[in-house]
């Protein structure tokens, strides 16, 4: 087989791919014909790196697991992206180009992350990639990033610790998620005692040092009374609810993740722990963990993160119906999907704010970018790439979505490498 | 090389011609470095034809070597990677960022030996080699086998990964050991490195089949597959069977090791990922795709499976599970001996007739429908 | 850590921890008595038991929304129809495999391990395929989900009680069919001269399919019973299978009363030592015991000690 | 009689149990050097399980095994065959996927190390004993054959040439002929007569004529004890032995 009949059958494989990103955003492909250049400024102004953008398109990559374990939480980020792409498209593109998608499957795998992200960037020349979803997909495609110049947008809640000319983290790090919920319940409910639960891996970790490094230096008279790590996939609690039952925690934190978060809720309910009396605060339970949990389960705890899809505003409003009408009436929108959507908006505001496609111009423009649209209200990027927002508490429901119930005054400033927490 | 008679070095040679020739003229850098990822499972593969196909042993915990030389690679280029000027942000520079993370202010005792290389070089095997060593040595010695040995490999398949799950802050958790750059002050990123890195590979993917191809063909490699076959008559002619099956679980650990340290090399980071259960039983996938007992349909398998496995969920992701599934059903099922058995069915007869015969073999039929055992009067 | 706590609290604790355990022991029990039917006595490596156990479950969300739309005054007890549903279509798929893939390799244990694997994925992506990659949250009625109250302090997982009931029944049938029924002999006996026993009038495809077939029914159960206490997706199967595997090993593979006895010692030593320790610990040391033992003890814990 | 050091091997008190069932029980026998020693008895007197002890893949409940003045009953398996007893399975145990010549090769003493194995070379020393032991079991022209194809009886002369190629001072042969023709047996006893010049052989057998064809001494064995033992004429007329075999 020669050179060129490998490049041939790889460019038909990237349009075939290209063809089914468009079939799955209609309203784009029906506005693609109709625009032109005229729109927009000149591309060589706009791209003087060698970037996939034409006069009228500008092409970019989504990077999920849609097989594999981590399909199950990463569906819904890929469907926020693609909304906010397609809507985006409508309005008229970015700089007058239509945005085109790549998307390639990380298949829960990290070097297959790590792989795909040098094939979006090296073959395809993508401008943006919006993806990834667990800590180590991100750390495998990090140095790739940073290697070949890349732009990720980062959409998941993660341990902080991490800052990068080539990435926009639109969740939110740890500090934030954590330091205004245990203020909140420690002002509130009056809690003094801790117990600190989570699945054993760097994110729950990180965050529960940063929980007690809080709770015993910044709280007055509170202290943690336990702390317990199981294995990804753990499902037997009895034990642990055991345990807290003897030392009758003012709070129970827990940041227990995936398929033993709902045998944990269920094993919780059976012995007897109401929610509606023991207060137990999480950050790492979504609208989409519930799903497979059960609202009747979990009813009655608290969650602390940025957004939830019961979030009263203006943006939230228009939001919600536009996601249901486009991935239908029974998806339910967490806050990773919420910071999904964020990713293709932040960046062509970057891109307009800079006025070109390339990375280094767009990393530079970042710091300081707004998007009022979005559906958590206001948001602003921060000189550290990560962004600025409020951190809410919403108390679970029967039916699986949260009542939100408290949310911070200000914006809450990101603080990836926090002094004093670590 | 009297261990190799016609065929093998004319396989051998297509192999090199493929791996060394052929695949780098044709792909471009970063197809080639996939083939590079492919061609480590090769280095497992290899290990399992000797230790599965030969012996009989299966291990479900490949994975553990594999993981373990690539983790003792990664401690190295990671160490390499926090100097302390490249940490210097840090609250401790100059150990690893993971370990700076987890309050750990000085660097683990077993972490400093890896600051040389030549340590490192000798560990990659060697540590994955002790671990088999001792495994080996509680099981075989009190005749542990078949399945019971199967499952408890995978059991510490298991418990290994828990471990470097739950010590994160010695060996960097669930992340792995992440960000990797320089090989001894050189940089181990850019494309022409990672075609060097191939290359480095593919050469040692060939001198490891040479020598897995010597201890086939040695009296050890016979007395491997006797035992597999009638273990007690193995041991009732003067043989300590244990020792013999150690030496092959050890060896192919060792394989298993290298593999591992050339993954970390050529795709730069390790993560526990590659250690437990699931990645252990795919590289029994791989080998028995290409045939258990061939070496190069082992290799070819490794290449086969991964291959599809890249195109499929480039193009059909849905499928891959389902694809993965049915051919593992019809190799197991319909051709035990993987595409190495389907070579020797049905073409390896027509390439006997090709080839002008060269010494006399007085049962030519015999010999001529089994060439694995084919005996070398060659002396 | 038991400092400073009343002694009524502790014993409270000791009670309800004696029953975390004895309700994991269930648990376990429920796992492995599918597979040392499978194992045990024909010697078929199952690698595709947690995705039996997965279809069990799956059957139950399915009944449960049946029960929901066309049936709901009675949906409290629903459940019970779900165990039996579970129970048949796990063992006719089971039945099925047997016809279509374990007959061929009886001779050759190992290979087993490999098609069946190779099932596992196929199934996996069936469930992924039909029912989507998320977990279903399996909804119970609302008197399976509480706690019965002993006293003021002790409260006792009803689900616990639930599974501890299903595991005596499945335990009870067990036993009757291996031993009164004598149908443990003829597997045997098929396993170990399958010509000779269909020479003496043993249908030896019949005992074959449906041995099979009736642990993986029981692998239903098990995965409709888990419904009550863990999660339901495509790969939540794969959780199970190293533990299943080795309360079998540790309990020497041909004997029931070994995989109960293992059943037994393994979760009450996870049990107590999650109490003392975090889960991650306690389970890598618990089964670095496990494995330990069984180098010095191959057989496991039971079994009979005959000329080889 | 224990302080006798003439014999070969002496068995004194050899008991086994499998779970309180005693296979062999008390079990005490000499032989000599030089000797073909025949044990017969009806079906589960222990015969196989003897040989098993002896060999060690059995391990003795009590009672002692001396070979050549070295106690057997603590040795292992490979150290007892490389101290000079050789055994011969009841169903022809041979590697079928390997040749005639590769068969003998691999008994041949030498290479028995994990290392020794892989230095082994295939010199004129192997090859000219492979082909005389070839020769002494009727095989010289089947050297190169899969042992796959050789007949039943070919298979068991094989087993034995596998024995002999270690030169074992004791070789224990069960049912050797079994499942041979007339005229096979006639060939295995002039073999096994030829091969006993310089060693002692333990057989188990059931066909009477070949036994009276071979043995010295008889031992019978029932229910893990011996209840007789001597010349074939003193056995036959043994009203135990007797009663033993019309009993049943």
């Amino acid at each position: 087989m020669s050179d060129n009949e490998i490049n041939t059958a790889a460019v038909s494989a990237t349009r075939r791919r290209v063809l089914q990103g468009m079939a799955a955003l209609p309203a784009a492909a029906a506005m693609l014909p109709a625009r032109g250049n005229a729109a927009g400024p000149a591309t060589a102004t706009v791209n003087t790196t060698g970037l996939a953008v034409t006069d009228d398109t500008v092409t970019v990559g989504i990077l999920h697991s849609i097989s594999g374990t981590m399909a199950i939480s990463e569906t819904g980020s890929v469907e926020a992206e693609k909304l906010a792409i397609s809507q985006i498209n409508e309005a008229g593109g970015v700089l007058g180009r239509q945005i085109k998608v790549i998307q390639e499957d990380g298949a829960s795998d990290w070097p297959t992350f790590a792989e795909k992200a040098k094939k979006l960037l090296v073959s395809d020349k993508c401008a943006a990639v919006f993806g990834c979803w667990t800590s180590a997909s991100r750390k495998a495609v990090l140095p790739v990033f940073e290697q070949y110049n890349g732009m990720l947008y980062y959409p998941t809640f993660y341990e902080g610790l991490e800052q990068s000319k080539n990435v926009i983290y639109t969740g939110q790090e740890a500090t934030q998620q954590i330091l205004a919920g245990l203020d909140w319940v420690n002002r509130t409910k009056g809690s003094k005692t801790f117990y600190l639960l989570g699945s054993d891996y760097i994110w729950p970790r990180t965050s529960n040092k940063i929980a007690r490094k809080h709770i015993e230096n910044h709280l007055t008279g509170c202290k943690v009374v336990g702390e317990d790590y199981f294995p990804l996939g753990h499902t037997q609690f009895n034990s642990v609810i055991n345990k807290m039952k003897l030392v009758k925690p003012d709070v129970i934190y827990a940041i227990i993740v995936g398929g033993s978060n709902v045998a944990f809720y269920k094993q919780l309910k059976a012995a007897g722990v109401d929610l509606n009396k023991q207060t137990l605060l999480t950050i790492s339970v979504t609208e989409d963990e519930i799903l497979g949990i059960g609202g009747e389960n979990i009813a009655g705890a608290f969650a602390c993160m940025k957004y939830f899809q019961s979030l009263d505003n203006p943006n939230n409003k228009v939001f919600v119906p536009a996601f249901k009408k486009m991935w239908g009436e029974k998806s339910v929108i967490g806050d990773v999907t919420q910071a999904a959507y964020l990713g293709p908006y932040l960046w062509k505001l970057t891109v307009e704010k800079a006025g070109s496609f390339d990375i280094d111009k767009i990393a530079a423009a970042s710091p300081g970018i707004e998007f009022k649209g979005a559906p958590e209200g206001y948001v602003r990027i921060h000189e550290n790439h990560h962004l600025w927002s409020k951190t809410r508490v919403g108390k679970a429901r029967t039916d699986g979505q949260y009542d939100v119930i408290y949310e911070t005054g200000d914006l809450v400033e990101p603080n990836p490498f926090p002094k004093g927490y670590q | 090389m009297t261990f190799l008679n016609r065929k093998d070095i004319a396989a051998i040679a297509i192999l090199a011609v493929l791996l060394l020739a052929v695949l780098p003229l044709c792909l471009d850098p970063f197809r080639l470095n996939l083939v590079g990822k492919y061609l480590t499972y090769g280095f497992v593969a290899l290990g399992l034809v000797l230790c599965w196909g030969d012996a009989g042993i299966l291990s479900l915990g490949q994975g553990i070597f594999f993981g373990l030389g690539g983790y003792c690679m990664a401690m190295y280029l990671k160490l390499e990677a926090s100097s302390p000027e490249a940490t210097k942000i840090q609250s401790t520079p100059g150990i690893p960022d993971f370990m700076d993370w987890n309050q750990i202010t000085s660097l683990p005792l077993f972490w400093r030996p890896f600051h040389s290389l030549a340590f490192t070089i000798v560990a990659v095997p060697l540590v994955p080699v002790l671990l088999a060593l001792i495994i080996g040595l509680a099981m075989f010695k009190r005749r542990v086998g078949g399945t019971y040995f199967a499952i408890i490999t995978q059991a510490v398949a298991a418990i290994l990964t828990i471990l470097i799950i739950g010590q994160q802050g010695y060996t960097g958790g669930v992340n792995g050991i992440t960000d990797l750059r320089t090989l001894n002050g050189w940089d181990i990123r850019p494309d022409h490195a990672k075609i060097v890195l191939y290359f480095i590979n593919g050469g040692l993917l060939i001198v490891c089949v040479l020598l897995a191809q010597f201890v086939r063909r040695s009296k050890l490699g016979r007395i491997l597959v006797a035992m597999r076959d009638k273990e007690d008559r193995v041991r009732f002619s003067g043989y300590d069977v244990a020792n013999f099956k150690i030496f092959v679980f050890c060896l192919a650990a060792g394989l298993a090791a290298i593999g591992g340290a050339m993954f970390t090399l050529q795709v730069g980071f390790m993560s526990p990922s590659f250690v437990g259960i699931v990645p252990s039983i795919e590289m029994v996938i791989f080998c028995a795709v290409g045939g258990r007992t061939s070496i190069f349909g082992a290799i070819y398998g490794a290449l086969t499976v991964n291959w599809a496995r890249t195109t499929f969920s480039e193009g059909l992701p849905q499928l891959w599970l389902f694809a993965m599934g049915s051919l593992f059903i019809l190799v197991v099922v319909v051709f035990p001996d993987g595409l190495a058995g389907i070579y020797r069915r049905y073409l390896d007869p027509l390439v006997d007739r090709m080839l002008p015969p060269v010494r006399r073999r007085i049962p030519v039929a015999a010999v001529a429908e089994t060439p694995q055992v084919s005996p070398t009067f060659a002396e | 850590m038991l400092m400073g706590y009343s002694l009524g609290d502790i014993g409270s604790i000791m009670a309800m921890q004696g029953f975390a355990g004895l309700s994991l022991f269930s648990v376990f029990l429920l796992m492995a008595l599918g597979l040392a039917i499978i194992f045990g006595q024909m010697g078929v490596i199952n690698m595709a038991h947690g995705e039996f156990m997965i279809l069990g479950a799956y059957v139950t969300y399915m009944t449960s929304q049946v029960f929901t739309t066309y049936l709901p005054s009675l949906f409290a007890i629903y459940f019970f129809v779900a165990v039996v549903l579970a129970f048949c279509v796990a063992g006719a798929l089971g039945m099925l495999v047997e016809w279509a893939l374990i007959r061929h390799l009886y001779r050759r244990p190992l290979d087993t391990l490999l098609a069946t694997w190779g099932l596992s994925l196929i199934l996996q992506q069936v469930y992924r395929s039909v029912f989507g990659a998320r977990e279903v949250g399996v909804d119970q009625p609302e008197w399976m989900m509480g706690a019965a109250s002993m006293t003021d302090t002790i409260q006792i997982p009803i689900n616990g009680l639930i599974v501890m009931a299903l595991t005596a029944v499945i335990s009870v049938f067990v036993f009757l069919l291996i031993y009164w029924m004598g149908w443990g002999k003829r597997v045997r006996a098929v396993m170990s001269n399958r010509a000779m026993a269909g020479a003496v009038g043993i249908d030896t495809e019949f005992v074959d399919r449906v041995t099979f077939g009736i642990g993986c029914g029981i692998a239903g159960v098990a995965g409709s019973a888990f419904t009550m206490i863990g999660s339901t997706s495509p790969t939540a199967g794969q959780l199970y299978i190293v533990d299943t595997f080795l309360v079998v090993v540790f309990g020497g593979a041909q004997s029931l009363l070994g995989t109960i006895a293992s059943a037994f010692t393994i979760s009450q030593a996870r049990s107590t030592m999650e109490f003392f320790l975090s889960g991650s610990m306690a389970q890598v040391i618990v089964l670095l015991t496990v494995v330990g033992i069984l180098m010095l003890r191959p057989q496991g814990l039971f079994v009979l000690k005959v000329r080889r | 009689m224990s302080s006798e050091t003439d014999f070969l091997l002496g068995v004194e008190g050899l008991t086994v149990s499998f779970d309180g069932f005693k296979a062999v029980d008390d079990l005490s026998f000499y032989l000599d050097r030089n000797e073909i020693r025949v044990i017969i008895g009806p079906n589960g007197a222990g015969k196989t399980t003897v040989l098993d002890l002896i060999c060690g893949r059995t391990k003795a409940t009590g009672g002692s095994i001396r070979f050549k003045g070295r106690e057997l009953t603590r040795m292992k398996e490979h150290e007892i065959v490389r101290a000079g007893v050789g055994r011969k399975f009841q169903t022809p145990s041979i590697y079928e996927d390997l040749t005639v010549f590769e068969n003998l090769e691999i008994s041949f003493p030498r290479g028995r190390s994990v290392f020794g194995a892989l230095a082994f070379r295939r010199d004129a020393d192997v090859k000219d004993r492979v082909e005389q032991i070839a020769r002494d079991i009727f095989l010289a022209d089947r050297l190169n054959d899969l042992a796959e194809y050789l007949s039943h009886g070919q298979k068991q002369w094989l087993e034995i040439g596998m024995l002999l190629i270690q030169d074992p001072a004791l070789m224990m042969l069960d049912e050797p002929v079994a499942g041979m023709s007339v005229s096979e047996r006639k060939k295995t006893a002039e073999l096994l007569h030829r091969v006993i010049q310089d060693r002692s052989v333990l057989v188990i057998e059931h066909d009477m004529d070949f036994v009276g064809d071979i043995a010295h001494k008889i031992t019978v064995l029932h229910q893990g004890r011996v209840i007789s033992e001597g010349s074939m004429a003193h056995v036959k007329a043994d009203p135990k032995v007797v009663e033993v075999y019309l009993g049943h």
